[in-house]
């Protein structure tokens, strides 16, 4: 079983990857992006003897995959 | 825009007034006591302001007057310390201090604490602490040539270290690499005193030519104050109250919003800012620090005895709908705040939009020194400027200082030796660790001037040729250490605090330099306790003792108070930084041995040596009654000229302060980088139960040199041995009646910072 | 030196390029020429110009990947052409980094294998196959200069990989003290140790160490001075 | 209007993070954990007024946001 987890700043940190290359496609011309989110995307197999894969995934990711002081997650099977 | 802005700042009668704060009830106390303003200090603010606060008044009041920004703990005790000598060019006071090196050439330098930040979030609270002592050292003017950094972990067992580790020694390595500015040199250490609060202490010198050294402020009537940088969000909102607060286990990681670095950002900041004030755009230039735009913004109408007129609306915001009391107080990185004459404006945006900084005009300079702030149409801060920083709390707090009785300890002796030699050894090179996994990860030769760097294991040196040195000083060095043993500290914070000055004095001297000037960041646990207060105002005091007998005055400095958790202080760390000048960086030598040698033993006559707060005490998980090393200024003095000499000379190779884990921890170190061994006698062993307490004992003034001809030193305060010949392309190593295995040691080297 | 090589070489900054300064101060040194400085938002190179060099550093702070972003700025275009024309261009870390990123020069270079940066010394060997001036000036010695990066882990898949093997594109290995590019001499997982390549042509050199900071022996080696002089024996020439 | 792009290495390069996370894991008795994969998502937001936002956001990613020679990409509209 994949499943797929997404980590993100949460939205009152600041993105600093994401403005510095928003700002450089601007000046570049792309002058129609508006903004650049940077996000870490992992995909994660999970056995299949695993009882409860969900709780799994979810663990590994409140606890090890994003750090809960700056970053939010959202964890879906693929 | 200015004329625009002088009509706002001139109809600040007929604006709304935003509501002052309810002073009653349950709520009015938890208001204050979040701003950690008790009823006295609400009573002064009250005089100053004139009636009661508003919300956004109350916030710039607890943010200036927290212990961070006013030192109102500490300050009466630091006016004690030295702070002039010949090449002072700049005190304490300024953004960084700076020494003159050599003709106009100056170095400013300074050392700060991010240990909360970095405790919440290791990664960016280490690397905003790198940013925040590069701002404070670039926006006087000085090029940044080095950083220095200062790290205290928990145990290695204790389950939050590793990451602690992991994530702190990146994010400093990250960011200062990404600027561009190498890291020379640090220190380490791990003690279960840190357990739950960390030290991250960093350091940045810069160069800077004496007749620029910019002390700029917001002067000039109807001048323009200028934003530059980053936007600004919720970040780190409660900063510099937050410093002056102390945790507790259960609430800690909810704390605040996380600040982020954008070293990327910094670096453009750094090199427009150097540029402005190389061609003299600007009257007056702080760095949005801690308290962010209040501290900057006061502080520059203070110097000038001016007012401001500050129209928050122009601030670049980052959030939605961020309040003033938000825009006043946000910690956002990678700020300054520029005043500038209408004149040089055209100018100043150019500079500023080609290294592609935003900025915005956000007010003017008033006459009649008061602070007026506005959003939306609403006058939010309304304070007289002068008062605020003339009238803040100044505390004497109570102290106990008990003078403990130190003795010979026979127990712990009998029991030291009964240890074999080669266990200790052992342990004590997994302890202190090797620094390898560290500095790795840091640039330390970006710049070209790195001539001693962290694998010489010593202080860092750094080639400092220049145009505005003197003539003939075309090979002259900067030397860079920074240091401090929390044990003898603990043991003794006298003793302790004057030996943290005199560990970083030897790094300087065993690379030929002369010592010239010191910082310091006091690490401290709760002031209100007066144990701790009396561990605060011993740290000064012995400081004090030792930067007056070697003349290394104090020019900069940071105090950070309220280290504790659950209640419980850390061990007083003074941590020290000193700059120093080597005469002639072709001469210097390493703390590590590069080719055979004969080593010898540099220790003040008759000294035997002591257990108080030493590393053997420490590996035995033992206390002891024994004292730290005593101070013995002269024997240091000799030391030092002794050593100077012989590296001027061309006499020695190698020169190692030795410190915690005595003679046999650093001959060991010395010899291991590369791979030397050999037999070495151990001077006044009478027999097995000597070997441990002579080969781990520790002494002030003590050193080893490392010379191919023989040494004959005429001494008076010290005493000096021939060890042994140190060989290439051994197996074994021994000394005194201990032998053992290269191999071992070299394995361990490999490993052992690996938490 | 004459004028006309006192100014021929000439230094391309970025915004976050950080070595510019050390590249200025060891060609003075080395050998008594200040280098050209040519801001990234310029369109030209100056004609006078016969080589040019990508400075280290963090272009663009390498938020989106090393000099992913550099490779796009308007004077990455003249670069391109420069290079087409047959002028020579040293490309140091980032620089190097930038000038896959702008193919003008074949593969990528990853995230170190250890995920951590990596500045150490290390010791580097010229590969016997290749034909370029560059092969040529430096066979048969060993180069120590120091390596400071993050991302230096060279990757090109197969087929690209014998190509460069195959026309001798491959320049520097990080080697042991033996002269041997081994495992244990590999710092941050790079294929075959690669720690620099040449173009086709030859007239293109990317870096990763930093023979600007191997300039002199107090500096720790100064072997990098004879990288920096076939560069400039290259560019000159022309 | 919001597209979202993910980046992933080539199956044929070793996924060096992925691996070093998975590995730590399982250390820490997550055996049930088979694989990671580490990529990087990034949500672009184009102005209104772009004519071809699809190709647009095809574009950045295919000359900047992912390197060719070592990643892929996928693009979609959010
Ligand atoms: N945090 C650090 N950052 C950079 N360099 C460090 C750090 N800690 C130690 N070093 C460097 O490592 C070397 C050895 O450190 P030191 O504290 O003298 O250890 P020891 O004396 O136990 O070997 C010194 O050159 C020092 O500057
Ligand atoms: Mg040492």
């Amino acid at each position: 079983m994949n499943y797929e987890v997404i980590v993100e700043l949460k939205p009152e940190v600041l993105d600093t990857q994401g403005r510095a290359i928003k700002e450089a496609l601007n000046r570049l011309g792309h002058e129609g992006l508006k903004s650049v989110k940077v996000q870490r995307r992992f995909v994660l197999e999970i056995a299949d003897g695993v009882k409860d894969p969900a709780a799994l995934v979810n663990q590994l990711a409140a606890e090890h995959l994003a750090n809960s002081v700056a970053e939010t997650f959202t964890a879906k099977r693929l | 825009m200015q004329k625009d802005l002088i009509a706002q700042s001139e109809k600040i009668g007929s604006l709304k007034q935003a509501p002052f704060i309810s002073e009653e009830g349950d709520a009015f106390a938890a208001q204050l006591k979040k701003h950690k303003i008790n009823q006295e200090e609400y009573k002064v603010l009250k005089t100053i302001v004139g009636r009661s606060p508003t919300l956004p008044e109350l916030g710039v009041f607890s943010a200036m007057w927290s212990e961070h920004c006013s030192y109102k703990s500490s300050k009466i005790h630091l006016r004690k310390l030295p702070t002039e000598g010949p090449e002072v060019v700049v005190g304490p006071g300024e953004n960084a201090g700076v020494v003159r090196l050599s003709g106009k050439l100056c170095i400013a330098f300074k050392m700060e604490s991010h240990n909360h930040p970095s405790y919440i979030e290791p990664y960016q609270g280490a690397a905003t602490g790198v940013g925040g002592i590069l701002r404070d050292v670039f926006c006087m003017g000085a090029r940044p040539v080095a950083n220095l950094n200062s790290l205290r972990f928990g145990e290695r067992t204790h389950p939050k270290t590793h990451y602690l580790f992991e994530n702190v020694v990146k994010g400093v390595g990250d960011y200062g690499n990404c600027v561009g500015i190498p890291t020379v040199a640090g220190t380490v250490s791990f003690d279960k005193t840190y357990n739950g609060n960390i030290l991250v202490n960093a350091m940045t010198c810069g160069t800077i030519h004496e007749d620029k050294i910019f002390k700029g402020y917001a002067s000039g009537i109807h001048n323009l104050v200028v934003y530059v940088g980053s936007a600004t969000g919720r970040d780190g909102i409660h900063g510099a109250s937050m410093a002056s607060d102390s945790f507790s286990s259960a609430q800690s990681g909810e704390r605040s919003t996380v600040q982020v670095g954008d070293p990327f950002a910094e670096k453009l900041l750094l090199e427009a800012t150097l540029e402005v004030l190389e061609r003299g755009l600007v009257v007056g230039l702080q760095d949005m620090g801690a308290a962010g735009l209040t501290s900057s913004s006061f502080e520059m109408a203070d110097r000038a005895g001016n007012g401001l007129y500050l129209n928050l609306d122009y601030v670049p915001a980052r959030a939605q709908a961020m309040t003033a009391y938000e825009l006043l107080l946000s910690e956002s990185q990678e700020r300054m705040l520029m005043c500038v004459e209408p004149s040089k404006w055209e100018a100043l945006q150019e500079c500023l939009k080609r290294w592609q900084l935003p900025f915005a005009i956000i007010g003017l300079v008033t006459e009649g020194g008061r602070m007026h702030i506005v959003k939306d149409g609403v006058l939010e801060v309304d304070v007289p400027v002068g008062p605020l920083a003339e009238q803040a709390p100044r505390y004497e707090r109570p102290y106990e200082y008990l003078e403990k009785n130190y003795s010979d300890d026979e127990t712990f002796r009998s029991t030291l030796a009964e240890i074999p030699f080669t266990d200790l050894l052992g342990k004590a090179l997994d302890d202190t660790g090797f620094k390898t996994t560290i500095y790795k990860q840091y640039d330390h030769h970006i710049g070209n001037k790195t001539i001693l760097g962290p694998k010489e294991e010593g202080a860092g040196l750094l080639w400092m040729k220049s145009d505005w040195a003197n003539k003939g000083d075309e090979y002259i060095g900067l030397a860079v250490s920074t240091s401090c043993n929390e044990r003898y500290c603990a043991q003794d914070p006298y003793t302790g605090a004057a030996q943290a000055v005199l560990k970083n004095y030897r790094s300087i001297v065993a690379t030929g330099a002369k010592p010239l000037a010191v910082t310091d960041c006091l690490n401290y646990g709760n002031p209100e306790d007066p144990a701790v207060m009396g561990e605060i105002v011993a740290g000064i005091d012995g400081i004090g003792a030792a930067c007056r007998a070697l003349e290394t005055p104090v020019v900069s400095g940071n105090v950070s108070l309220y280290n504790t958790t659950d209640g419980v202080s850390i061990a007083p760390t003074p941590m020290i930084g000193m700059v120093g000048k080597h005469p002639d960086v072709r001469n210097a030598v390493p703390a590590i041995l590069k080719e055979k040698a004969s080593i010898y033993w540099l220790k003040p006559k008759a000294s035997k040596g002591s257990f108080g707060g030493s590393l053997a005490a420490k590996l035995l998980n033992a206390s002891t009654t024994e004292h730290v090393p005593k101070l013995n200024f002269e024997a240091e003095k000799e030391a030092a000229t002794t050593i100077q000499n012989l590296v001027q000379n061309k006499k020695i190779v190698a020169a190692r302060d030795i410190g915690a884990g005595g003679m046999a921890l650093s001959l060991q170190k010395m010899l291991l980088s590369k791979g030397f061994g050999g037999k070495f006698q151990l001077p006044g062993t009478t027999g097995p139960r000597d070997q441990n307490v002579i080969a781990f004992a520790e002494h002030s003034a003590s050193y080893l040199i490392a010379s191919k001809e023989p040494l004959d030193l005429d001494l008076t305060h010290l005493e000096c041995h021939k060890l042994g010949e140190a060989l290439a392309g051994q197996s074994e190593m021994s000394l005194g009646l201990a032998t053992w295995p290269l191999a071992d040691v070299t394995l361990r080297s490999k490993e052992s910072l690996t938490i | 030196m004459t004028s006309s090589t006192q100014n021929a070489i000439g230094l391309v900054q970025f915004p976050g390029s950080n070595c510019d300064a050390d590249c200025i101060e060891a060609f003075k040194r080395l050998f008594q020429i200040d280098l050209h400085l040519i801001w990234h938002e310029e369109h030209e190179i100056p004609a006078h110009i016969q080589g040019l060099i990508l400075p280290g550093g963090f272009s663009y702070g390498d938020y989106l990947r090393s000099g992913a972003l550099a490779a796009f700025s308007p004077i990455m275009q003249s670069v391109k052409k420069f290079a087409e024309r047959g002028g020579a261009v040293l490309g140091i870390c980032n620089g190097f980094q930038v000038l896959c990123e702008s193919k003008l020069l074949p593969g990528t270079l990853l995230k170190n294998v250890q995920r951590k940066f990596v500045c150490e010394m290390t010791s580097l060997s010229v590969t016997s196959e290749g034909k370029s001036p560059w092969h040529k000036a430096l066979a048969g010695k060993s180069y120590r200069v120091p390596i400071a990066h993050g991302e230096g882990n060279y990757y090109i898949d197969q087929a690209g990989l014998k190509k460069l093997q195959s026309q001798g594109q491959i320049l520097f290995q990080y080697s042991d003290d033996k002269g041997q590019a081994s495992a244990t001499s590999n710092p941050n997982g790079t294929l075959l140790n690669i720690a620099g390549i040449v173009s086709e042509n030859g007239r293109v050199m990317g870096m990763m160490p930093h023979p600007e900071r191997a300039s002199s022996e107090l500096l720790g080696s100064d072997d990098g001075a004879a990288i920096l002089k076939v560069f400039m024996d290259t560019a000159l020439k022309a």
